[in-house]
């Protein structure tokens, strides 16, 4: 249970630590923003790796891992991808 | 002991890096860094999970990795700039869903190893994982009902039917309820996939009424519940990362709603539960708005006008997406200023489908982005503008917002396009924006009307206006 | 050693956060900032109560316990105060 | 359990109650409700904290915070606006002083009740205990050694002898040193002790060399210092409250050292070893800089002047704050305005003993903030200014630091007092400010010089200008 609390002053001083920053991104960026946190919401695939890798699962749970580590690296592949060749393109001109 | 140490270690690492990445994307500058910062991050995260006590076969790894980087990397370098929206759309679906995939195989993995022991964290636990599995289930299917909306595959208009509302508070109650059914008889896996399926039903069942122009506010809400069932994701499975990084992506979709909303001038709940667009403009007659007063204009006769022009505002909207004119209105600019005129563009907070919408099609188009200028800066502007040229907007120049009390969209803020000396509206016919509503800026005596394609328009103008130079 | 880097990912979010708010104090604050900051340090009082509400503890141990309530409760009562004394001066004119 | 839980929810909460204070204190008219937010945090923590399981006698709890709380009030109450620098540094003190308090209390009560179980986690467990006892140390001594040089109780010129640097350096590894053995040998009380003694004379001995100028970049340290011992304070007691707003405090100190770095454009390692003070304005002649160049003139004068002035810069600097002339200021102010002059302050970053100094000062004499000005916005208005009026004001006005290369100040960024059309310094005498260097301000043709209290001199100002009017 402590450790439940201690996970939850993780979250909410993160949430405020990304209230903080994100107000900051000037709207130019907010596109390639939007893009960029999918890529980090691809973090899931920590847990997808965890899951899948794990033999002593029934199989149920192993292909939910599967499905869960593909869906996790579209994100991650796509998301850091797409925001790279969106800001490339700000770049450019800089 | 000492490698799980270093792990956590590793894990506070990634989760400061993807920190650092956010904190780069507040300057255009640093962007492409921040960017990568956070890549590195995630890298550095899935090496070392590979060395995780519980990874031991890494084939369904390797596979899913394969698999869904492949697709990652088709999407992210085919997609067009335009279709943007679609792309986060899906994200967001497959991000609610990743987290639903880990949520409900710890579950049934536990269940499978003999279950949950009783007492009181356990308890707390499994509700966290219905939850989890709540929230991404709905993230998942609602992303591609706004991913079908967007594309057009289905129709963009809120759809539903009477008691929808109804319908949608008992699905909640009800995906409530089982979870903490299932917290207090953890064993049930009746209850657990119950509740999958009920939280599938709401996703799509929230999304329907809600209008396609809306759709932005609806994406951004789904990125933050994807980071939100991310972080959820954390707690379940003990990892501090997932956490921490969930959390960074709730906070920025949250902010980014809010930055939609208020630039809209509408709360939260009208956006979700308002459909605004089923009965907005019906009570405006568009016919005596426009009725003789409309005045076309061909492309040669605006190159004429800009020939002398000394200041000239681009507003551009979702028009100018929909007929990819980025690079075109981009050639434009360099003719009028070959002619000695001054080129600016100015950005609505919500012009497009999706916030900086505008701003990265015309950073595709090369057009350096301090020519971009924030609505705020630039309104007062319009009155020494010789030009103003509305390419493919509307709702975001509509006087409406400022004097039609009881209008959908009164009290937005929007582009004074209308104090422009002269207004050229390039639009393919007088139909309205997405608010539904009809346009009185159309029908200005210092409007003018180019009908035709976006992109085409330009063009004609481009041309023109080289010929003659 | 678990609960330990939870605790040193506390600290690291907090500073972070820390960071970003910090720089967003007007000038015009930095004084009362560093004598509200100073009040916030007095959180040590917390730490100083468990140890000298402890009677198990040695008397070295109390005595510590005693000398840190009573300089904690000095920064607390102080700091707050004076801060309150400065801000308010501010306000007035507002 | 349930009450375990519980209480670590109330301290999560007063975690978020200071980090919202904070964010209160980000502007003027939220500072208010930001102070008093996080108080109640603090309330909110101590309150719970009663019935924590180890708290079972309350004799000492209760004796202890009467007595404090009566000493902070004493302080708090009576306290000169003007003393501000050192009533920080005694808190600082007090604040590593209780750090450093609970950490060598929970080492003790655990060596009482058997000692550590040798395991690597206590080897980490004792080293930050002796890293918080160190901390906690060199913060209590170092903070009332700063006191005492802003106080004179003590010269304020930096005082050490030949290698200190280096027996410094030698205290820091010992120190260090000891925290390693008394990891590996966690029961050797000796080894505690002497550390907690050596970081004592560290404190000392860091301080002593710098010389007051540079206090407020020593009190500011010490502030991040306090803090960062209150967060080990809370790894080593297992507090998440403690960890979470020691670590807020930690880095408001590091931020504002840095402002104060950034404004005297030196490096801190320049602030801390390298005695400025000591070396400065010696190779620079005052004589020459100000023989036969200086012009003077009476309060009279300067009223007749001020009469006529329509934009007037008021410079305040540390000698507003010695003489305690901020109300007096006002007064004259006040008095200009009247003649139908416009007053605005020019407030530098480093004015005074700390940051934000002045603009406390004027506070109390109930000058309007949005009358004080920042440096890099005032500066542009110095050429349009009838008159500047310096009132003990020295380095920051010193033009040497815009051109005097190798001076000491070179390079830091000044008020460009010296374009307004005329110059009035108030002071007493000639002396050097805090930097030791003579002020070639004095010497223009454009310079008027009031000898004179300062207090004394804008009265006189005043009384001379009602008198005219
Ligand atoms: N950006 C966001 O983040 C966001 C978020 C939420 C809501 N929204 C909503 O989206 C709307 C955005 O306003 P907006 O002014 O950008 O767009 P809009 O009001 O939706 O209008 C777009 C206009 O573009 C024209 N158009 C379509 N295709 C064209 C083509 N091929 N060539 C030329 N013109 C074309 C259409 O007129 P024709 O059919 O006559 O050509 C239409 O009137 C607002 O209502 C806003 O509230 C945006
Ligand atoms: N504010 C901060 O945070 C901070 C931090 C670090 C360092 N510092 C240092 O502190 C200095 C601040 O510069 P400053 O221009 O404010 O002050 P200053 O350079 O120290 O000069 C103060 C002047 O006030 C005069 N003075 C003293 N008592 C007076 C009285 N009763 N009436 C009238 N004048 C009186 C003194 O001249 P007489 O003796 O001739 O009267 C002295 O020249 C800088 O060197 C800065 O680097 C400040």
């Amino acid at each position: 249970m402590e450790l439940l609390v201690m996970q939850l002053s993780l979250f909410v001083l993160a949430l405020m630590l990304g209230v903080e920053l994100i107000t900051k991104v000037p709207p130019t960026l907010h596109t390639p923003l939007m893009a960029g946190t999918n890529a980090i919401s691809g973090i899931a695939l920590v847990g997808a790796m965890i899951a899948a890798g794990d033999p002593t699962a029934g199989a149920v749970a192993r292909w939910l891992g599967f499905a869960a580590v593909t869906l996790a690296s579209v994100n991650v592949v796509g998301g850091y991808l797409v925001t790279n060749r969106m800001l490339a393109m700000f770049k450019r001109k800089s | 002991m000492m490698l799980d140490t270093f792990m956590n270690l590793a894990y506070l690492v990634s989760a400061i890096l993807f920190i650092l990445g956010i904190k780069g994307l507040t300057k255009p500058k640093t962007a492409v860094r921040g960017n990568l910062t956070s890549a590195v991050g995630m890298l550095l995260a899935v090496v070392v999970t590979l060395w995780h006590q519980q990874v031991v076969s890494y084939g369904m790894i390797a596979g899913g990795m394969l698999l869904g980087g492949a697709i990652g990397f088709v999407m992210a370098t085919r997609i067009q700039m335009t279709n943007m929206p679609q792309l986060v759309a899906v994200l967001n679906g497959f991000g609610g869903g990743a987290s639903l995939g880990v949520a409900a195989a710890t579950y049934l993995a536990t269940i499978g190893a003999g279950g949950f022991a009783a007492d009181g964290v356990n308890t707390v636990m499994v509700m966290i994982i219905a939850l989890t599995v709540i929230i991404g289930s709905v993230t998942l299917t609602g992303s591609f009902i706004a991913f079908a909306k967007l594309q057009e595959i289905i129709p963009g208009r809120p759809m539903g039917f009477p008691g929808m509302t109804a319908f949608n508070a008992i699905l909640v109650a009800s995906a409530l309820v089982l979870t903490v059914a299932l917290g207090l008889d953890t064993g049930n896996v009746t209850y657990f996939w119950l509740a999958l399926v009920l939280a599938a039903v709401l996703g799509v069942s929230l999304v329907m009424p809600i209008g396609g122009a809306d759709m932005p506010v609806v994406i951004s809400l789904l990125n933050s519940y994807s980071g939100i069932a991310a972080s959820m994701a954390g707690f379940v499975t003990g990892n501090t990362v997932l956490i921490v990084s969930g959390s960074l992506v709730g906070a920025s979709g949250l902010i980014l709603t809010r930055i939609m909303c208020v630039a809209m001038n509408r709360s939260l709940a009208n956006v979700l539960f308002g459909r605004m667009g089923a009965e907005g403009g019906s009570d405006i007659d568009a016919d005596e708005v426009y009725e003789g007063k409309i005045t076309s204009a061909s492309p040669e006769e605006v190159a004429m006008l800009l020939e002398v022009a000394k200041k000239v505002i681009v507003v551009p909207g979702f028009g100018m997406a929909l007929s990819q004119a980025q690079h075109a209105v981009r050639e434009m600019a360099d003719a009028i200023e070959r002619c000695g005129g001054e080129v600016t563009y100015a950005i609505h907070p919500v012009a497009g489908r999706m916030p900086g919408h505008m701003n990265v099609l015309l950073a595709e188009a090369e057009v350096p982005y301090d020519k971009l200028v924030e609505m705020e800066r630039i309104n007062s502007q319009f009155e020494e503008c010789d030009v103003a040229i509305v390419l493919g907007a509307n709702d975001v120049t509509n006087p409406m917002a400022r004097n039609a009390e009881g209008s959908p969209i009164y009290g937005m803020p929007i582009l004074d396009v209308d104090k422009a000396k002269t207004v050229v509206v390039i639009k393919r016919s007088l139909s309205a924006g997405f608010a539904g509503l009809p346009n009185p800026l159309f029908a200005l005596d210092n409007t003018l009307m180019v009908f035709g394609d976006g992109k085409k328009a330009v063009v004609d103008i481009t041309v023109a206006l080289e010929a003659s130079h």
